[in-house]
């Protein structure tokens, strides 16, 4: 399942919903994002109304290509995010842990770098734009070899 | 007939506008279509030309170096790096 | 926190109390390993009273050193478990995604080959003693570099 | 005075018993150890002598390939492959 919402979502509720719906899958990984506390006041997240859908489900099936998956979970926001309000839920079950916890990393490092969200920083007296370092473009470049990755 | 540029992220905040309406005869390159929109602000013609903005036209994404032509009537998006996540 | 037992846990409870825990950390991996369905009538897994604990605790300083982490959780059980049970819950908070989710990898690699565990799967008619496969400890030994990991 | 044999796992099943008590008068090496846990028993003594069986004596985990001498009193466990998560 797929989202790209406004509304504030419970990432325990929605990995609980999610381990629910799956057949005992074996294993589940995960990674949540969340806006950073130490001096920010808000994070404010823009997305395009029908590009950012779009990459997200391209990246949902590439991650099934590469990996042996038997369900996915993806939640991003957009919009203006309090403090240790989360940004974006990725899950993937798999039987085995290393398709898992590679879906998830990989899907981190494609949202990081190529999906269409732009994101400011509201400091106490100034906004900031937040673009990715050299290391986010660097970690989704592991993943530009050919597919090959179906591991065990 | 018009063509509109959508302007996302901080492009948005150098354009001083969410779009802009541009009156266009006949198809341009993106390159005449960037110096119509940026006409008289050369700072946010750089920023449009910049190779990391990707371009959608109509909301399709277009290829890193595609070569683009902006007809009347189409939407044409700018868009600073992608910062998901 | 570390915890080795018998009773069975809620993993997006004990996830949701790990979070709420951390100052706004930015990042939270996690991985949730369960009994899998498909004939397993019943996973069984021994522990040893003394080296387990001290094993997996041995694993967090390690994963501490290697990944610059917020916080840590490692519960895991021991006993009779039904399908779809939980088995192993991880979880690692840190400032950025990468440092989260290889802490979350490098520990369950360890905890596959190195924990004193011995299981074995109860099925219909039989009972089946599970070791780890070639693959768990090809991932185990993609660790064994010397530490220079620490991620930004 | 005596030395305990304790067998996790498979070996428990292999040993048909989850600890043996060995009569021991003085200290012996690994290999004799293992020849008085599994007296008339040689697949027993196999499997306690595979290269992927781990020690631990009085609970501390002998590095793999180590010495190990059993001394009256100590607790010598037999641990086949760990198998965690």
């Amino acid at each position: 399942m797929i989202r790209v919402e406004a509304a504030p979502f419970d990432p325990e509720a929605e990995l609980a919903a999610f381990r629910a719906a799956q057949a005992p899958a074996g294993a589940i990984a995960s990674f949540l994002g969340c806006v950073r506390g130490g001096g920010t006041e808000a994070l404010i997240l823009e997305h395009h109304p029908v590009l950012t859908a779009q990459a997200i489900h391209s990246f949902a099936d590439g991650a099934r290509q590469r990996f042996e998956l038997l369900g996915l979970l993806i939640i991003h926001r957009f919009g203006r995010l309090a403090p240790a309000e989360p940004i974006v839920l990725v899950a993937a079950a798999a039987l085995h842990r290393r398709p898992a916890l590679q879906a998830v990393d990989y899907l981190m490092d494609l949202l990081k770098t190529e999906a269409p969200f732009w994101k400011r920083e509201a400091l106490s007296n100034e906004e900031r734009w937040i673009e990715p370092h050299q290391a986010d473009y660097a970690a989704r470049d592991r993943w530009t070899a050919p597919i090959e990755e179906k591991t065990p | 007939m018009n063509a509109i540029a959508i302007f996302y992220g901080r492009l948005r905040e150098c354009a001083g506008a969410e779009r802009r309406s541009i009156a266009l005869a006949a198809p341009v390159d993106l390159d005449a279509f960037r110096a119509l929109v940026a006409t008289d602000d050369p700072d946010l013609r750089d920023a449009l030309s910049a190779p990391a903005v990707r371009i959608a036209v109509n909301d399709v994404l277009s290829p890193r170096g595609a070569e683009i032509i902006v007809r009347p009537g189409d939407e044409i998006a700018f868009m600073p790096p992608f910062s998901g996540g």
